[in-house]
Protein backbone atom coordinates (compact mmCIF):
# COMPACT_ATOMS: atom_id res chain seq x y z
CA UNK A 1 0.00 0.00 0.00
CA UNK A 2 1.16 3.37 -0.82
CA UNK A 3 -1.60 6.03 -0.48
CA UNK A 4 -0.32 9.21 -0.38
CA UNK A 5 -2.45 12.35 1.00
CA UNK A 6 -1.63 15.67 2.66
CA UNK A 7 -4.23 18.11 4.56
CA UNK A 8 -3.46 20.83 6.73
CA UNK A 9 -6.17 22.84 8.79
CA UNK A 10 -5.59 26.04 10.58
CA UNK A 11 -8.20 26.85 13.27
CA UNK A 12 -8.57 29.61 16.31
CA UNK A 13 -7.22 28.72 19.46
CA UNK A 14 -10.86 28.19 20.76
CA UNK A 15 -11.08 25.60 22.97
CA UNK A 16 -14.12 24.74 21.60
CA UNK A 17 -12.24 23.80 18.57
CA UNK A 18 -10.89 20.86 20.34
CA UNK A 19 -13.90 18.50 19.04
CA UNK A 20 -13.31 20.17 15.74
CA UNK A 21 -9.41 19.13 15.35
CA UNK A 22 -10.41 15.61 16.81
CA UNK A 23 -12.85 14.89 14.01
CA UNK A 24 -10.82 16.19 11.18
CA UNK A 25 -7.86 14.47 11.81
CA UNK A 26 -10.10 11.42 12.18
CA UNK A 27 -11.74 11.71 8.70
CA UNK A 28 -8.31 12.59 7.11
CA UNK A 29 -6.91 9.22 8.69
CA UNK A 30 -9.71 6.96 7.71
CA UNK A 31 -8.53 6.55 3.88
CA UNK A 32 -6.05 3.76 6.12
CA UNK A 33 -8.76 2.14 6.88
CA UNK A 34 -7.66 1.88 10.75
CA UNK A 35 -9.12 0.00 13.74
CA UNK A 36 -11.76 1.68 16.20
CA UNK A 37 -8.61 1.27 18.72
CA UNK A 38 -5.82 2.81 16.49
CA UNK A 39 -8.27 5.50 15.68
CA UNK A 40 -9.01 6.37 19.59
CA UNK A 41 -5.54 6.43 19.71
CA UNK A 42 -4.91 9.23 17.42
CA UNK A 43 -7.99 11.53 18.59
CA UNK A 44 -6.66 11.42 21.86
CA UNK A 45 -3.09 12.35 20.44
CA UNK A 46 -4.17 15.24 19.14
CA UNK A 47 -6.84 16.64 21.22
CA UNK A 48 -3.52 16.51 23.97
CA UNK A 49 -1.31 18.33 22.05
CA UNK A 50 -3.70 20.71 20.77
CA UNK A 51 -5.24 21.58 24.06
CA UNK A 52 -1.70 21.90 25.06
CA UNK A 53 -1.26 24.45 22.61
CA UNK A 54 -4.66 26.49 23.70
CA UNK A 55 -4.05 26.62 27.12
CA UNK A 56 -0.20 26.49 27.31
CA UNK A 57 1.10 27.88 24.18
CA UNK A 58 -1.63 30.48 24.16
CA UNK A 59 -3.03 30.66 27.51
CA UNK A 60 -5.66 33.96 26.99
CA UNK A 61 -4.18 35.07 23.58
CA UNK A 62 -5.60 34.70 20.68
CA UNK A 63 -4.14 32.83 17.98
CA UNK A 64 -3.83 30.09 15.55
CA UNK A 65 -3.43 26.31 15.58
CA UNK A 66 -2.29 24.51 12.56
CA UNK A 67 -2.22 20.49 12.22
CA UNK A 68 -0.61 19.11 9.09
CA UNK A 69 -1.40 15.39 8.14
CA UNK A 70 0.68 13.32 5.67
CA UNK A 71 -0.17 9.83 4.97
CA UNK A 72 2.63 7.90 3.28
CA UNK A 73 3.12 3.80 3.44
CA UNK A 74 0.15 3.28 5.59
CA UNK A 75 1.26 5.60 8.33
CA UNK A 76 -0.24 9.18 9.48
CA UNK A 77 2.30 12.04 10.27
CA UNK A 78 0.06 14.46 12.38
CA UNK A 79 2.04 17.75 13.00
CA UNK A 80 0.23 20.19 15.60
CA UNK A 81 2.05 23.70 15.74
CA UNK A 82 1.61 27.03 17.53
CA UNK A 83 2.78 30.17 17.46
CA UNK A 84 2.72 30.66 21.27
CA UNK A 85 5.14 30.73 24.29
CA UNK A 86 6.79 27.79 23.33
CA UNK A 87 8.43 25.45 25.83
CA UNK A 88 11.96 26.33 27.85
CA UNK A 89 12.87 22.69 29.03
CA UNK A 90 11.69 20.02 26.70
CA UNK A 91 12.97 17.17 28.58
CA UNK A 92 11.46 18.66 31.92
CA UNK A 93 8.00 18.98 30.12
CA UNK A 94 7.89 15.22 29.04
CA UNK A 95 7.96 14.01 32.13
CA UNK A 96 5.26 12.03 33.03
CA UNK A 97 3.00 13.90 36.00
CA UNK A 98 5.14 17.62 35.31
CA UNK A 99 2.75 20.19 34.45
CA UNK A 100 3.36 23.70 34.77
CA UNK A 101 -0.51 24.05 35.34
CA UNK A 102 -1.29 22.18 38.74
CA UNK A 103 -3.63 24.89 39.79
CA UNK A 104 -5.50 24.33 36.17
CA UNK A 105 -6.36 20.49 37.07
CA UNK A 106 -3.81 19.87 34.78
CA UNK A 107 -2.68 16.16 35.12
CA UNK A 108 1.15 16.53 33.46
CA UNK A 109 0.25 13.40 31.43
CA UNK A 110 -0.14 14.98 28.08
CA UNK A 111 3.34 14.16 26.32
CA UNK A 112 3.00 10.87 28.01
CA UNK A 113 0.00 10.12 26.44
CA UNK A 114 1.05 11.06 22.96
CA UNK A 115 4.17 8.93 23.43
CA UNK A 116 1.94 5.87 24.37
CA UNK A 117 -0.33 6.01 21.49
CA UNK A 118 1.28 7.10 19.02
CA UNK A 119 4.19 5.07 17.09
CA UNK A 120 6.54 8.29 17.09
CA UNK A 121 7.05 11.75 19.49
CA UNK A 122 9.08 14.69 18.13
CA UNK A 123 9.17 18.29 19.74
CA UNK A 124 10.90 21.12 18.35
CA UNK A 125 10.14 24.70 20.65
CA UNK A 126 11.38 27.94 20.76
CA UNK A 127 10.87 30.28 23.82
CA UNK A 128 8.38 33.09 22.34
CA UNK A 129 8.36 31.58 19.07
CA UNK A 130 6.02 28.02 19.68
CA UNK A 131 6.29 24.63 19.86
CA UNK A 132 5.33 22.21 16.96
CA UNK A 133 4.42 18.56 18.20
CA UNK A 134 5.51 15.71 15.15
CA UNK A 135 3.26 12.44 15.94
CA UNK A 136 3.39 9.11 14.06
CA UNK A 137 1.07 6.20 14.02
CA UNK A 138 1.46 3.13 12.01
CA UNK A 139 -1.80 1.73 10.72
CA UNK A 140 -1.49 -2.36 10.42
CA UNK A 141 -2.36 -2.96 7.18
CA UNK A 142 -5.59 -5.30 7.15
CA UNK B 1 -20.98 16.73 26.94
CA UNK B 2 -23.51 15.80 29.98
CA UNK B 3 -23.36 15.11 33.05
CA UNK B 4 -25.98 13.80 35.34
CA UNK B 5 -26.21 12.70 39.16
CA UNK B 6 -27.91 10.45 41.59
CA UNK B 7 -28.15 10.19 45.14
CA UNK B 8 -27.67 6.67 47.04
CA UNK B 9 -27.66 8.12 50.40
CA UNK B 10 -23.97 9.84 50.80
CA UNK B 11 -22.78 8.37 47.43
CA UNK B 12 -23.13 10.59 44.45
CA UNK B 13 -23.27 8.85 41.40
CA UNK B 14 -21.96 10.74 38.09
CA UNK B 15 -22.64 10.29 35.22
CA UNK B 16 -21.16 11.25 32.16
CA UNK B 17 -22.14 11.30 28.68
CA UNK B 18 -20.26 12.38 25.40
CA UNK B 19 -16.51 13.43 24.92
CA UNK B 20 -14.68 14.77 28.18
CA UNK B 21 -11.68 16.86 26.97
CA UNK B 22 -10.13 20.11 28.01
CA UNK B 23 -13.22 21.96 26.59
CA UNK B 24 -15.70 19.90 28.67
CA UNK B 25 -13.54 19.83 31.54
CA UNK B 26 -14.28 23.52 31.99
CA UNK B 27 -18.33 22.88 32.02
CA UNK B 28 -18.53 19.98 34.11
CA UNK B 29 -16.36 20.91 36.97
CA UNK B 30 -18.33 23.36 38.02
CA UNK B 31 -21.24 21.39 37.69
CA UNK B 32 -19.96 18.75 39.77
CA UNK B 33 -18.92 20.57 43.02
CA UNK B 34 -22.26 22.40 42.92
CA UNK B 35 -23.51 19.15 43.22
CA UNK B 36 -21.18 18.27 45.76
CA UNK B 37 -21.81 20.88 47.90
CA UNK B 38 -25.88 20.52 47.42
CA UNK B 39 -26.35 17.38 48.16
CA UNK B 40 -23.28 17.41 50.75
CA UNK B 41 -21.99 14.23 49.02
CA UNK B 42 -19.26 11.98 50.99
CA UNK B 43 -18.82 9.42 48.37
CA UNK B 44 -18.19 9.53 44.49
CA UNK B 45 -18.65 7.22 41.96
CA UNK B 46 -18.11 8.37 38.68
CA UNK B 47 -20.28 6.11 35.65
CA UNK B 48 -18.38 6.11 32.12
CA UNK B 49 -20.44 4.04 30.90
CA UNK B 50 -21.49 6.85 28.38
CA UNK B 51 -18.07 8.36 28.00
CA UNK B 52 -17.33 8.25 24.24
CA UNK B 53 -14.05 9.86 24.62
CA UNK B 54 -11.29 10.90 27.18
CA UNK B 55 -8.22 12.60 27.01
CA UNK B 56 -5.53 13.50 30.27
CA UNK B 57 -8.07 16.55 31.10
CA UNK B 58 -10.31 13.66 32.45
CA UNK B 59 -8.16 12.32 34.73
CA UNK B 60 -7.75 16.44 36.22
CA UNK B 61 -11.03 16.58 36.53
CA UNK B 62 -11.48 13.17 38.44
CA UNK B 63 -8.65 13.61 40.72
CA UNK B 64 -9.26 17.29 41.41
CA UNK B 65 -13.24 15.96 42.87
CA UNK B 66 -11.21 13.32 44.64
CA UNK B 67 -9.20 15.76 46.45
CA UNK B 68 -12.34 17.73 47.40
CA UNK B 69 -14.08 14.90 48.96
CA UNK B 70 -10.79 13.53 50.64
CA UNK B 71 -11.19 16.37 53.23
CA UNK B 72 -13.66 14.98 54.51
CA UNK B 73 -12.72 11.48 54.47
CA UNK B 74 -14.84 10.23 51.45
CA UNK B 75 -13.63 8.08 48.82
CA UNK B 76 -14.43 8.10 45.03
CA UNK B 77 -14.57 5.03 42.20
CA UNK B 78 -14.52 4.56 38.79
CA UNK B 79 -16.83 1.94 37.07
CA UNK B 80 -17.56 1.03 33.07
CA UNK B 81 -14.26 2.03 32.05
CA UNK B 82 -13.40 1.62 28.12
CA UNK B 83 -10.45 0.07 26.90
CA UNK B 84 -9.35 3.78 25.71
CA UNK B 85 -10.25 4.95 29.26
CA UNK B 86 -8.74 2.53 31.22
CA UNK B 87 -5.44 3.27 29.26
CA UNK B 88 -5.07 6.75 30.45
CA UNK B 89 -6.35 5.76 33.50
CA UNK B 90 -3.62 3.48 34.17
CA UNK B 91 -0.86 5.22 32.44
CA UNK B 92 -1.50 8.14 34.77
CA UNK B 93 -1.36 6.40 37.89
CA UNK B 94 -5.29 7.18 38.89
CA UNK B 95 -6.23 3.51 39.42
CA UNK B 96 -4.20 3.58 42.18
CA UNK B 97 -5.74 6.28 43.74
CA UNK B 98 -9.18 5.64 42.87
CA UNK B 99 -10.17 2.21 42.34
CA UNK B 100 -12.00 0.72 39.45
CA UNK B 101 -15.00 -1.19 39.29
CA UNK B 102 -16.85 -3.04 36.20
CA UNK B 103 -20.45 -2.34 37.50
CA UNK B 104 -22.43 -0.10 39.69
CA UNK B 105 -23.57 -2.93 41.66
CA UNK B 106 -19.93 -3.52 42.82
CA UNK B 107 -19.03 0.10 43.35
CA UNK B 108 -21.53 0.79 45.75
CA UNK B 109 -20.54 -2.30 47.70
CA UNK B 110 -17.16 -1.27 48.06
CA UNK B 111 -18.22 2.16 49.42
CA UNK C 1 -25.95 34.79 19.11
CA UNK C 2 -22.36 36.14 17.63
CA UNK C 3 -19.99 33.19 18.12
CA UNK C 4 -16.73 34.05 15.97
CA UNK C 5 -14.29 31.78 14.88
CA UNK C 6 -12.16 30.45 11.79
CA UNK C 7 -10.67 28.08 10.04
CA UNK C 8 -9.33 26.82 6.65
CA UNK C 9 -8.36 23.28 5.47
CA UNK C 10 -5.89 22.55 2.43
CA UNK C 11 -5.29 19.31 0.62
CA UNK C 12 -4.52 18.05 -2.51
CA UNK C 13 -6.75 17.66 -5.19
CA UNK C 14 -7.68 13.90 -5.20
CA UNK C 15 -11.35 13.13 -5.57
CA UNK C 16 -11.09 10.89 -2.58
CA UNK C 17 -10.74 13.89 -0.72
CA UNK C 18 -14.55 15.60 -1.38
CA UNK C 19 -15.75 13.67 1.34
CA UNK C 20 -13.00 14.91 3.83
CA UNK C 21 -13.56 18.27 2.72
CA UNK C 22 -17.35 17.77 3.74
CA UNK C 23 -16.78 16.09 7.11
CA UNK C 24 -14.84 19.09 7.67
CA UNK C 25 -16.78 21.70 7.15
CA UNK C 26 -19.91 19.99 8.16
CA UNK C 27 -17.62 19.83 11.84
CA UNK C 28 -17.09 23.11 11.82
CA UNK C 29 -20.44 24.08 10.82
CA UNK C 30 -22.04 22.38 13.99
CA UNK C 31 -21.40 24.63 16.48
CA UNK C 32 -24.08 26.91 15.21
CA UNK C 33 -26.44 23.93 15.74
CA UNK C 34 -28.14 23.87 12.43
CA UNK C 35 -31.09 21.27 11.37
CA UNK C 36 -30.00 18.42 9.13
CA UNK C 37 -31.15 20.17 5.96
CA UNK C 38 -29.15 23.06 6.78
CA UNK C 39 -26.27 20.95 7.29
CA UNK C 40 -27.12 18.72 3.91
CA UNK C 41 -27.40 21.71 2.36
CA UNK C 42 -23.93 23.24 3.23
CA UNK C 43 -21.95 19.82 2.55
CA UNK C 44 -24.04 19.54 -0.77
CA UNK C 45 -22.66 22.67 -1.86
CA UNK C 46 -18.97 22.48 -0.88
CA UNK C 47 -18.90 18.71 -2.51
CA UNK C 48 -20.09 21.01 -5.85
CA UNK C 49 -17.59 23.51 -5.47
CA UNK C 50 -14.57 21.00 -4.31
CA UNK C 51 -15.31 19.07 -6.96
CA UNK C 52 -15.16 21.70 -9.29
CA UNK C 53 -12.05 22.68 -8.06
CA UNK C 54 -10.84 19.05 -8.86
CA UNK C 55 -12.01 18.57 -12.11
CA UNK C 56 -12.74 21.92 -13.82
CA UNK C 57 -9.69 23.61 -12.14
CA UNK C 58 -7.20 21.47 -11.89
CA UNK C 59 -7.92 18.44 -14.02
CA UNK C 60 -5.00 15.86 -13.86
CA UNK C 61 -2.57 18.04 -12.38
CA UNK C 62 -1.64 17.99 -8.84
CA UNK C 63 -2.41 21.03 -6.78
CA UNK C 64 -3.88 22.26 -3.77
CA UNK C 65 -7.58 23.07 -2.37
CA UNK C 66 -8.26 25.65 0.46
CA UNK C 67 -11.52 25.88 2.15
CA UNK C 68 -11.88 28.47 4.48
CA UNK C 69 -14.86 29.07 6.78
CA UNK C 70 -15.68 32.14 9.35
CA UNK C 71 -18.41 31.53 11.63
CA UNK C 72 -20.09 35.22 12.42
CA UNK C 73 -23.54 36.15 13.94
CA UNK C 74 -25.05 33.04 13.45
CA UNK C 75 -23.79 32.86 9.48
CA UNK C 76 -21.32 30.60 8.27
CA UNK C 77 -19.13 31.97 5.26
CA UNK C 78 -17.26 28.90 2.94
CA UNK C 79 -14.70 30.38 0.46
CA UNK C 80 -13.24 27.54 -1.73
CA UNK C 81 -10.37 28.73 -3.60
CA UNK C 82 -8.35 26.74 -6.65
CA UNK C 83 -5.08 27.86 -7.92
CA UNK C 84 -6.21 26.16 -11.41
CA UNK C 85 -7.16 27.42 -14.97
CA UNK C 86 -9.85 29.59 -13.59
CA UNK C 87 -12.88 30.14 -15.20
CA UNK C 88 -13.20 32.80 -18.85
CA UNK C 89 -16.77 32.99 -18.91
CA UNK C 90 -18.09 33.08 -15.23
CA UNK C 91 -21.86 34.59 -16.85
CA UNK C 92 -21.91 31.51 -18.79
CA UNK C 93 -20.73 28.84 -16.60
CA UNK C 94 -23.14 29.60 -13.46
CA UNK C 95 -26.12 28.87 -16.13
CA UNK C 96 -28.32 26.05 -15.29
CA UNK C 97 -26.93 23.09 -17.58
CA UNK C 98 -24.17 24.60 -18.76
CA UNK C 99 -20.75 22.13 -18.30
CA UNK C 100 -17.46 22.20 -20.20
CA UNK C 101 -17.93 18.81 -19.81
CA UNK C 102 -20.65 16.88 -21.10
CA UNK C 103 -18.21 13.48 -21.65
CA UNK C 104 -17.55 13.59 -18.19
CA UNK C 105 -21.58 13.22 -17.59
CA UNK C 106 -21.35 16.34 -15.68
CA UNK C 107 -24.79 18.15 -15.60
CA UNK C 108 -23.87 21.69 -15.71
CA UNK C 109 -25.67 22.27 -12.20
CA UNK C 110 -22.89 22.57 -10.07
CA UNK C 111 -23.30 26.48 -9.39
CA UNK C 112 -27.18 26.54 -9.45
CA UNK C 113 -26.93 24.03 -6.69
CA UNK C 114 -24.62 26.30 -4.44
CA UNK C 115 -27.00 29.06 -5.32
CA UNK C 116 -30.06 27.18 -4.32
CA UNK C 117 -28.75 25.75 -1.33
CA UNK C 118 -26.60 28.70 0.38
CA UNK C 119 -28.19 32.26 0.94
CA UNK C 120 -25.04 34.23 -1.24
CA UNK C 121 -22.99 33.00 -3.55
CA UNK C 122 -19.86 35.28 -5.02
CA UNK C 123 -17.14 33.55 -7.81
CA UNK C 124 -13.99 35.09 -8.42
CA UNK C 125 -11.95 33.67 -11.40
CA UNK C 126 -8.86 34.79 -13.40
CA UNK C 127 -7.45 32.62 -16.29
CA UNK C 128 -4.66 30.78 -15.49
CA UNK C 129 -4.74 32.10 -11.97
CA UNK C 130 -7.56 30.13 -9.79
CA UNK C 131 -10.87 30.51 -8.93
CA UNK C 132 -12.66 31.18 -5.31
CA UNK C 133 -16.11 30.31 -4.67
CA UNK C 134 -17.28 32.26 -1.71
CA UNK C 135 -21.04 30.65 -0.16
CA UNK C 136 -22.26 32.34 2.45
CA UNK C 137 -25.45 30.54 4.57
CA UNK C 138 -27.39 31.98 7.41
CA UNK C 139 -28.12 29.49 10.04
CA UNK C 140 -31.74 29.75 11.60
CA UNK C 141 -31.27 30.43 15.72
CA UNK C 142 -33.79 27.85 17.12
CA UNK D 1 -20.11 3.87 -1.77
CA UNK D 2 -21.69 0.74 -2.26
CA UNK D 3 -24.00 -0.50 -5.22
CA UNK D 4 -25.75 -3.71 -5.45
CA UNK D 5 -28.32 -5.45 -8.32
CA UNK D 6 -31.27 -7.60 -8.45
CA UNK D 7 -32.89 -8.98 -11.37
CA UNK D 8 -37.02 -8.92 -12.13
CA UNK D 9 -37.45 -9.80 -15.87
CA UNK D 10 -35.45 -7.43 -17.71
CA UNK D 11 -35.72 -4.86 -14.89
CA UNK D 12 -32.41 -4.27 -13.07
CA UNK D 13 -32.88 -2.51 -9.86
CA UNK D 14 -29.69 -0.57 -9.11
CA UNK D 15 -29.67 -0.45 -5.23
CA UNK D 16 -26.84 2.64 -4.17
CA UNK D 17 -26.02 2.95 -0.57
CA UNK D 18 -23.91 5.78 0.98
CA UNK D 19 -22.48 8.91 -0.66
CA UNK D 20 -22.84 9.84 -4.23
CA UNK D 21 -20.13 12.44 -5.10
CA UNK D 22 -18.11 12.70 -8.84
CA UNK D 23 -15.03 10.28 -6.53
CA UNK D 24 -18.18 7.64 -6.08
CA UNK D 25 -19.77 8.14 -9.41
CA UNK D 26 -16.82 7.25 -10.87
CA UNK D 27 -16.45 4.02 -9.05
CA UNK D 28 -20.23 3.46 -9.34
CA UNK D 29 -20.38 4.01 -13.25
CA UNK D 30 -18.28 1.05 -14.64
CA UNK D 31 -19.84 -1.93 -12.32
CA UNK D 32 -23.64 -0.22 -13.39
CA UNK D 33 -22.77 -0.28 -16.95
CA UNK D 34 -21.17 -3.82 -16.49
CA UNK D 35 -24.24 -5.31 -14.73
CA UNK D 36 -26.76 -3.87 -17.37
CA UNK D 37 -24.24 -5.54 -20.57
CA UNK D 38 -23.89 -8.73 -18.43
CA UNK D 39 -27.53 -8.89 -17.23
CA UNK D 40 -29.03 -7.76 -20.87
CA UNK D 41 -31.42 -5.40 -18.84
CA UNK D 42 -33.83 -3.11 -20.73
CA UNK D 43 -34.98 -1.08 -18.10
CA UNK D 44 -33.89 0.39 -14.99
CA UNK D 45 -34.62 1.38 -11.28
CA UNK D 46 -32.54 3.34 -8.82
CA UNK D 47 -33.87 2.71 -5.42
CA UNK D 48 -32.18 5.65 -3.45
CA UNK D 49 -33.64 4.30 -0.07
CA UNK D 50 -29.82 3.74 1.38
CA UNK D 51 -28.12 6.75 -0.52
CA UNK D 52 -27.22 9.00 2.58
CA UNK D 53 -25.91 12.35 0.42
CA UNK D 54 -25.89 13.13 -3.32
CA UNK D 55 -24.88 16.00 -4.99
CA UNK D 56 -24.80 16.96 -8.82
CA UNK D 57 -22.85 14.23 -9.55
CA UNK D 58 -25.75 11.88 -9.49
CA UNK D 59 -27.72 13.56 -11.35
CA UNK D 60 -25.06 12.85 -14.75
CA UNK D 61 -24.99 9.12 -13.46
CA UNK D 62 -28.16 8.67 -13.32
CA UNK D 63 -29.03 10.67 -17.09
CA UNK D 64 -25.93 8.53 -18.31
CA UNK D 65 -27.05 4.76 -17.51
CA UNK D 66 -30.72 6.42 -18.97
CA UNK D 67 -29.12 7.26 -22.29
CA UNK D 68 -27.79 3.70 -22.86
CA UNK D 69 -30.99 2.11 -22.42
CA UNK D 70 -32.73 4.48 -23.75
CA UNK D 71 -31.10 3.10 -27.14
CA UNK D 72 -32.62 0.07 -26.49
CA UNK D 73 -36.22 1.70 -25.88
CA UNK D 74 -35.21 0.88 -22.36
CA UNK D 75 -37.00 3.05 -19.34
CA UNK D 76 -35.56 4.62 -15.83
CA UNK D 77 -37.24 5.32 -12.95
CA UNK D 78 -36.19 6.47 -9.28
CA UNK D 79 -38.19 5.42 -5.67
CA UNK D 80 -37.16 6.07 -2.45
CA UNK D 81 -35.85 10.09 -2.74
CA UNK D 82 -35.12 11.75 0.48
CA UNK D 83 -35.40 15.48 0.71
CA UNK D 84 -32.45 16.33 -0.23
CA UNK D 85 -32.03 14.23 -3.19
CA UNK D 86 -35.68 15.52 -4.11
CA UNK D 87 -34.49 19.11 -4.45
CA UNK D 88 -31.76 18.25 -6.74
CA UNK D 89 -33.54 15.99 -8.98
CA UNK D 90 -35.97 19.05 -9.26
CA UNK D 91 -33.82 21.81 -9.78
CA UNK D 92 -31.92 19.78 -12.40
CA UNK D 93 -35.45 18.91 -14.62
CA UNK D 94 -34.41 15.05 -14.48
CA UNK D 95 -38.25 14.43 -12.84
CA UNK D 96 -39.29 15.53 -16.33
CA UNK D 97 -36.95 12.62 -17.71
CA UNK D 98 -36.92 9.86 -15.47
CA UNK D 99 -40.16 9.43 -13.11
CA UNK D 100 -39.75 9.25 -9.55
CA UNK D 101 -41.98 7.00 -7.32
CA UNK D 102 -42.27 5.89 -3.37
CA UNK D 103 -41.55 2.75 -3.46
CA UNK D 104 -40.66 -0.15 -5.49
CA UNK D 105 -43.78 -1.48 -6.10
CA UNK D 106 -45.35 1.36 -7.22
CA UNK D 107 -42.12 1.64 -9.95
CA UNK D 108 -42.53 -1.91 -11.13
CA UNK D 109 -46.12 -1.77 -11.77
CA UNK D 110 -45.23 1.58 -13.54
CA UNK D 111 -42.58 -0.31 -15.79
N1 LIG E 1 2.32 23.94 23.12
C1 LIG E 1 2.94 24.24 24.29
N2 LIG E 1 3.41 25.48 24.52
C2 LIG E 1 4.04 25.79 25.68
N3 LIG E 1 4.24 24.90 26.69
C3 LIG E 1 3.78 23.64 26.52
C4 LIG E 1 3.13 23.24 25.33
N4 LIG E 1 2.81 21.93 25.45
C5 LIG E 1 3.24 21.54 26.66
N5 LIG E 1 3.84 22.56 27.33
C6 LIG E 1 4.47 22.48 28.66
O1 LIG E 1 4.74 21.12 28.95
C7 LIG E 1 4.09 20.74 30.17
C8 LIG E 1 3.69 19.29 30.15
O2 LIG E 1 2.69 19.07 29.18
P1 LIG E 1 1.73 17.81 29.30
O3 LIG E 1 2.55 16.58 29.49
O4 LIG E 1 0.83 17.81 28.11
O5 LIG E 1 0.90 18.03 30.62
P2 LIG E 1 -0.25 19.07 30.99
O6 LIG E 1 -0.86 19.62 29.73
O7 LIG E 1 -1.21 18.28 31.77
O8 LIG E 1 0.40 20.17 31.78
C9 LIG E 1 2.95 21.71 30.31
O9 LIG E 1 2.52 21.84 31.64
C10 LIG E 1 3.56 22.99 29.76
O10 LIG E 1 4.36 23.65 30.73
N1 LIG F 1 -12.99 25.75 -10.15
C1 LIG F 1 -13.21 25.85 -11.48
N2 LIG F 1 -12.16 26.05 -12.32
C2 LIG F 1 -12.36 26.13 -13.67
N3 LIG F 1 -13.57 26.05 -14.24
C3 LIG F 1 -14.65 25.86 -13.47
C4 LIG F 1 -14.53 25.76 -12.05
N4 LIG F 1 -15.76 25.59 -11.54
C5 LIG F 1 -16.61 25.59 -12.57
N5 LIG F 1 -15.97 25.77 -13.75
C6 LIG F 1 -16.56 25.84 -15.10
O1 LIG F 1 -17.95 26.14 -14.94
C7 LIG F 1 -18.75 25.13 -15.57
C8 LIG F 1 -20.07 24.95 -14.85
O2 LIG F 1 -19.85 24.41 -13.55
P1 LIG F 1 -21.02 23.64 -12.79
O3 LIG F 1 -22.26 24.47 -12.83
O4 LIG F 1 -20.52 23.26 -11.47
O5 LIG F 1 -21.31 22.37 -13.69
P2 LIG F 1 -20.44 21.02 -13.93
O6 LIG F 1 -19.43 20.90 -12.83
O7 LIG F 1 -21.44 19.94 -13.91
O8 LIG F 1 -19.78 21.22 -15.26
C9 LIG F 1 -17.88 23.91 -15.60
O9 LIG F 1 -18.26 22.99 -16.60
C10 LIG F 1 -16.49 24.51 -15.85
O10 LIG F 1 -16.30 24.81 -17.22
Amino acid sequence: MNVQNHMSVTFLNKSSNESFARVVVAAFAAQLDPTIEELADIKTAVSEAVTNAIIHGYDKKEGNITIACTIINGCIEVCVSDQGRGIEDVALAIQPLYTSQPEMERSGMGFTVMETFMNKLEIQSEKNKGTTVRMVKQIRSR
Amino acid sequence: MEVTFKKEGRILIITMVGELDHHAANVIRDKIDREITKTSAKNLIFDLKQLTFMDSSGIGVMLGRYKLIQKLDGKACLVHLSPQVSRIVNLSGMHKIIPAYNNLHQALEKM
